[in-house]
């Protein structure tokens, strides 16, 4: 019989893949664990190390949990473990992608560098009346966070 | 290529040996989807031109001549996004990705023939709703349905129409998969990647981008919509929403999706310039990996869309700077498919016409998108008609170029007919100096400061003698895509039947009888020689020595050298 | 060749005409599977995407309008979840084993889970509704759910947790449906699932990237830590 | 219809000369490349058309050198290139700090300009010759694009985020200004005249609260008014669900709400510019907010004047050529007037978005059209 290319990295019989019953509740059982241990560090305020404030490191500690999480689940539930080469390249692609697709968030990382000031502060003559029609700041309780000050908006 | 019993053998091929419309409708078989693509695709493009014919005459006159502002604007955003949705992203790799891609890699079908099938219907639903919002009052915004004001100030059917193309967008999904998965798996036996015709990788590689970046444009629209119908203030800049955050994400998809238009037509040419030239592609590797690479970086490349749009300075000049990277792999191809010609035996037919048409608009298409990925330019320039201009060379200088040239060369594959070559090369001929005459006035306009999507512009009545010509030239354009139409539907009733390789190609597809059978092939093929295995002298002896009896027959009793050659060749030839 | 590849292998089940043996077509269909899945990954990334920056953005007043949510709740469907895709990986295994029994139960208790999360979520959704926490014009006419925040960006803010949430919902009701045809598959012993076990590990892959996304909602929307 | 070929836009700012060195060179690049690709392909077309008497022994499939000097060269061009453009770019994005401010609102269909000292204008903009002048520019609905293509400069205009344009005029002149993004019925009209003035009549100009110094008619200064308060968003050639049409309003009997019927005289003109809710037309609710207080009694004559005029055969409209400055002037009169009359269009915009208030613009247009080749006549 001639050998397709693909045989190359097709893995014969899949019957073989199956996971011992243990594996899988193992897994649950580590799930169950990390899902905990999300909601407690939630409640935790973690300090500031160096220049990195503590909220950043709650953030991601919430989602270094959650990754593992979904590592455990592609790696064991999805069989990962045992995909062929091919799959395993896509699993990577996506992610890959999705992380150049945050590239996004590098605009709004850098724009603050060259923020632009509006004009209330500066024009004499209408006493700091904004420019815009609509109410602004809306009303509610002004925000408070500092990326707000660094003129995501005007202010 | 050893495997196939004598081709032509078969009397029964994919369009007879089942009959009746379900048998249409109801088709797992690619080639059959193809053709219905093929139809559906056609009527969708005719639907944009008629938008594009409109657009054209109203603008010969400074304040317009007959149409309101909002009909205008209505007219000019359904030309954007029947094009763009309906026909660009979908023409080439539907149609000839879909009929072909198989056939060359000897599978006898798609991996997933429903799946196929699935995707033209999904494709029809949202043509479909699209139509729906153009007709019933129709639609505006621009094709790229910049927020907020499709979100919250059209009046028009925007819900409607992004739901069809979010529709559509699953359908090119659908297809995308099909193909990675059957490059993948399906090759035959000895089909190595480097084996490959150059029309494959390119459909690889636009798959590639389909998966990745299709469904970000989806759920970027659908949030749209469901600004529209729900309230959901994604994007409402009064609740602290960014809009310039739909551009990002919208180009995220929408610069990758010009490769999705662009690189199978790539493919078309690679594959026309090796059969015409009777010689294999000059730098075969390059041009593979250059398909790659585009699509790779393609994704890196998206906020040149975007330097004036209040982005970040910096992540502009970073956007800049791969922008020209990514210009480089265009390059190669164009310099490789150029170098392809030397030392070849070039058959100027009317499939290689387009192609060559196809190369010389590109590169000008091409070498203008420069002007717009260097920011300094791109500020003046962006927005104008010289974006329209460079869009155009590109998309109909480039990808309607190859799909015409596509067409013609596999016509007679599909439909076992040949049709008529004169009347071909001749529109040919009038499509290349047509698409010059109406785009290139647009150069110079845009480059005086005429926004693009402006329906008067007697503020600056200057313009006016370049819209003239323009809309001159869309009048030998249009009769150079109506010309086709006629003559290979003629082809269809009384056209000559082709035999299985009527020019002389290689290829898998032209190893099987015209029309092919239902299975493709009747044996799975063993590939042992490699891709567009020509050599120019046997060639070149080949063309001569026909050269030679031509001219015997012609004058007879003349002897002369051709003579000798030829009965020398007839003897020890063939 | 075709012919060779059935003598080779006799417990699969139909080998489609495109394929030349049951590896290729097994291969095919996990590969396209996770193609497709890849595909869901960038069509919910771009969502997360957005989240990520309008929370930068405005993290004090997200965290004052995400406290509206109830985090028991939340947990109560993150375990829900997580033991559905387990009883799927056992079913998939099962259904490797060819053991039917175990099958059928297992995707029984994934399709009862499925609809318990459901239920939970309805609650929670028209919890919101009578507060008027779902965007529109009379979001945040009861101020006091508001807990201060600014009523646009708690509108942002629910605005994406309707939608992330609710494009998630609409995954596990087509997850509700696919399941329960593939149970269905198995209960009349179809050759089609009970030779091969490839539907049943396809229907898994599914489930359980719609629990993955489960897996980043909980933290992002129900465990905001306080900004300090 | 002038038939001649112009070739360039006019240069008349620092930025042109630099923006043309570098769009000339790219020219060049674009006419070298396509040549030689051009070159090749007809000359090898001949030269080896089938069965033509040419050498093709040892032919050629690969060759790294000449694959790495087309991947090479093209690179160093386009990294030269980029550098050019790139730094080019920072110089127009990052204005100097002794820059004038100038403060410009984008919205549908116009732009409103607001200089240092209070002096408005609408879909014109004055400058001095000479000096920075950096614009501080917002949208209050959609995203606009301010574009002056004799300047070479374009910046979208963006709801909820200020973005800045700077230039430094060269020519005194009058320059087109466009809206280059999409923003809805009348984007193609959302535009009008740069005004380049030398520093000193810059002076003068900003000092007469934007009055050019040429005298001019009633109907003229009414017309100036008319747009600079942006009546016409409301009051268009055609009865819309805005505003009922002004055109040749004057002495024809108005059905108003209350089911009477009015002559259209001056008083009742004066009146419904006043304090419109007396009197309202049938079939229109409060949209239009009450000028008592705004304007001068002289402001109001001019309207009234322009009115009478205003939609007659448009030989008769005197018009001032595009030189549309606003007119409000001192010091009570500096309030936000025009904006907060369309703030509250706005707000009900925002509430109800689908409500863009598609008007037919052929009658408006005719006043502009004859405004725009008056314009060609004076240049």
């Amino acid at each position: 019989m001639v050998t397709t290319p693909l045989s190359a990295n097709s893995h014969g019989d899949h019957a073989s893949h199956e996971l011992p019953f243990g594996t899988l509740v193992g897994v649950l059982i580590l799930l169950m664990v990390l899902m905990g241990l999300t909601i407690g560090a939630s409640y935790i305020t973690l300090p500031s190390i160096g220049p990195i404030p503590g909220i950043v490191i709650n953030n991601l500690v919430a989602v270094g949990i959650a990754t593992v999480k979904a590592a455990l689940v592609i790696w064991f539930f999805m069989g990962v473990k045992f995909a062929s080469a091919l799959a395993r390249i896509w699993v990577i692609a996506g992610f890959l992608v999705l992380f150049l697709m945050f590239g996004i968030l590098g605009d709004y990382g850098t724009r603050k560098f060259e923020q632009v000031n509006g004009w209330e502060t500066n024009v004499p003559h209408n006493g700091g009346e904004t420019a815009l029609p609509r109410v602004w700041p809306p009303e509610g309780k002004p925000s408070s966070t500092p990326e707000v000050e660094q003129g995501f908006r005007p202010r | 290529m050893i495997s196939q019993p004598a081709p032509a053998a078969s009397e029964t091929n994919y369009i007879n040996e089942f009959g009746g419309l379900k048998s249409w409708l109801l088709t797992g078989d690619h080639k059959r989807i193809a053709i219905l693509y093929l139809i559906s695709v056609t009527f969708f493009f005719f639907l944009g031109s008629v938008a594009a014919a409109m657009i054209r005459w109203e603008l010969t006159a400074p304040a317009g001549v007959v149409l309101e502002s909002d009909t205008y604007n209505k007219v000019f955003s359904s030309h954007g996004v029947i094009m763009v949705f309906t026909f660009l992203v979908v023409a080439i790799p539907s149609v000839f990705g879909n009929f072909f891609l198989p056939i060359m890699i000897g599978a006898r079908d798609m991996a997933f023939p429903r799946l196929n099938l699935l995707s033209w219907y999904l494709y029809m639903a949202g043509g479909i709703l699209i139509l729906a919002g153009m007709i019933n009052g129709g639609v505006d915004g621009g094709w790229t349905f910049y927020t907020p004001y499709s979100s919250m100030y059209s009046n028009s059917n925007v819900t409607l129409v992004l739901t069809g193309v979010f529709i559509i967008g699953f359908s090119s999904i659908t297809t995308g998969i099909n193909f990675i998965v059957t490059t993948h798996k399906m090759r035959a036996p000895g089909m190595t990647w480097f084996r490959l015709p150059l029309f494959v990788w390119a459909h690889y590689a636009t798959a590639v981008v389909i998966i990745l970046g299709t469904p970000v444009v989806a759920i970027t629209l659908l949030l749209v919509v469901f600004e529209r119908a729900f309230k959901l203030p994604i994007f409402n800049p009064e609740l602290g929403g960014d809009p310039v955050l739909f551009q990002h994400l919208f180009w995220f998809y929408s610069h990758p999706a010009v490769y999705i238009m662009i690189l199978p037509a790539f493919g078309i040419i690679s594959e026309l310039i090796a059969n015409f030239a009777r010689k294999r592609v000059f730098g075969y590797h390059f041009i593979a990996f250059s398909t790659l690479a585009i699509a790779g970086l393609g994704f890196l490349v998206w906020g040149h869309h975007m330097f004036i749009s209040s982005q970040s300075m910096y992540q502009g000049i970073v956007f800049s700077l791969i922008s020209f990277l990514v210009a480089v792999p265009s390059a190669i191809k164009v310099f490789n498919w150029t170098a392809t010609l030397y030392k070849a035996n070039i058959r100027l037919q009317s499939p290689m016409l387009y192609a060559l048409g196809f190369i010389g608009l590109f590169t000008v298409g091409g070498l203008t998108g420069l002007f717009l990925g260097s920011m300094g330019t791109d500020v003046h320039l962006t927005a104008t008609y010289f974006v329209v201009a460079h869009f155009h060379y590109v998309m109909v200088g480039g990808t309607m170029t190859a799909f015409l040239g596509g067409l013609h060369y596999w016509w007679p594959k599909m439909t076992g007919r040949l049709y008529a070559e004169g009347l071909a090369k001749a529109n040919a001929i009038i499509v290349f100096l047509g698409f010059n005459l109406t785009f290139f006035p647009q150069f110079i306009v845009g480059w005086l400061g005429m926004p693009r999507r402006y329906h008067y512009y007697y503020l600056a009545p200057e313009y006016q003698v370049y819209n003239i010509m323009s809309t001159l030239g869309s009048g030998f354009l249009g009769i150079g895509f109506l010309l086709p139409a006629f003559y290979l539907s003629k082809s269809l009733m009384n056209g000559r039947k082709a035999s299985a390789n009527p020019w002389g190609a290689h290829g898998l597809e032209w190893e099987i009888p015209s029309p092919p059978p239902s299975t493709n092939f009747l044996q799975i093929p063993i590939v042992l020689d490699e891709v567009y295995d020509f050599d120019p002298v046997t060639e070149y002896e080949q063309d001569r020595a026909q050269q030679a009896i031509e001219h015997a027959h012609e004058h007879p009793g003349m002897m002369d050298s051709h003579d000798e050659t030829a009965s020398k060749l007839e003897e020890g030839g063939h | 060749m075709a012919a060779i590849a059935h003598d080779t292998h006799e417990d699969h089940g139909a080998l489609h005409h495109q394929f030349e043996n049951i590896e290729q077509q097994n291969d095919s269909y996990i590969v396209g599977m996770w193609t497709f899945l890849v595909t869901e990954v960038m069509f919910f990334g771009a969502l997360f995407l957005i989240y990520t920056l309008y929370r930068s953005m405005y993290q004090m007043d997200w965290y004052l309008a995400h406290e509206e949510l109830d985090v028991k709740l939340g947990a109560f469907n993150t375990i829900v979840l997580l033991i559905s895709s387990f009883t799927v990986a056992v079913a998939v295994r099962s259904a490797q084993r060819k053991e039917r029994g175990l099958v059928l139960a297992n995707i029984g208790i994934t399709i009862a889970c499925a609809f318990i999360f459901l239920i939970v979520k309805a609650f929670e959704y028209s919890a919101k509704f009578e507060h008027h926490l779902y965007p529109g014009p009379t979001f945040g006419a009861v101020p006091e759910h508001l807990n201060g925040a600014n009523a646009n960006y708690a509108q942002l803010f629910y605005g994406l947790y309707f939608g992330m949430t609710g494009l998630h919902a609409l995954h596990i009701i087509v997850g509700i449906i696919v399941l329960s045809a593939l149970f269905n598959l198995w209960w009349r012993k179809c050759d089609s699932v009970m030779k091969d076990y490839i539907p049943t590990e396809l229907v898994g892959l599914y489930w359980h990237f719609v629990d993955l996304v489960w897996i980043f909602l909980f933290p992002l929307m129900y465990l905001m830590p306080k900004p300090h | 219809m002038p038939f001649n070929f112009p070739l360039q836009p006019p240069r008349a700012s620092s930025f042109a000369d630099q923006h043309d060195a570098l769009f000339y060179t790219l020219c060049i690049l674009t006419l070298l490349f396509t040549t030689i690709v051009g070159f090749g392909v007809i000359f090898f077309t001949i030269k080896y058309r089938k069965g033509s008497p040419a050498d093709r022994s040892r032919p050629i499939y690969e060759d790294l050198r000449l694959e790495l000097s087309w991947t090479i060269i093209p690179l160093i061009l386009g990294l030269f290139i980029f550098y050019w453009g790139a730094s080019l770019f920072v110089t127009m994005r990052v204005p100097p700090k002794d820059a004038q401010e100038i403060y410009v609102i984008g919205k549908q269909w116009m732009w409103h300009v607001q200089h240092p000292n209070g002096v408005r204008e609408n879909n014109t903009l004055h400058v001095p010759v000479g000096k920075p002048v950096k614009l501080i520019m917002i949208s209050q609905d959609v995203i606009h694009a301010f574009y002056i293509p004799a300047f070479r400069v374009q910046m979208h205009v963006v709801p909820g985020r200020y973005t800045t344009l700077w230039f430094n005029a060269t020519q005194p002149g009058k320059y087109h200004l466009f809206c280059s993004m999409y923003c809805g019925t009348q984007h193609s009209e959302m535009g009008g005249t740069v005004v380049a003035m030398p520093a000193k009549e810059y002076a003068e100009w900003i000092a007469n609260g934007g009055q050019s110094t040429t005298p001019m008619t009633m109907e003229q200064s009414g017309q100036k008014l008319f747009t600079s308060l942006a009546c016409n968003n409301c009051h268009g050639a055609k009865d819309t669900v805005k505003g009922p049409s002004l055109y040749s309003i004057y002495n024809t009997r108005r059905r108003m709400s209350n089911g009477e019927l009015v002559l259209a005289d001056d008083a009742y003109l004066r009146e419904s510019i006043l304090r419109p809710h007396n009197q309202l037309s049938a079939g229109y609710g409060q949209e239009m907010p009450e000028y008592q207080g705004q304007l001068t009694e002289e402001d109001v004559i001019k309207l009234v004047a322009y009115m009478k005029v205003l939609g007659l055969p448009t030989a008769a409209v005197p018009t001032s050529g595009t030189d549309r400055g606003s007119a409000v002037t001192t010091g009570a009169r500096n309030s936000m007037t025009p904006l907060s009359s369309n703030a509250i269009q706005f707000q009900q915009q925002g509430e109800n978005p689908t409500d863009a208030t598609p008007t037919s613009r052929k009658g408006n247009l005719s006043v502009n059209a004859i405004a725009a080749q008056q314009e060609e006549a004076g240049q």
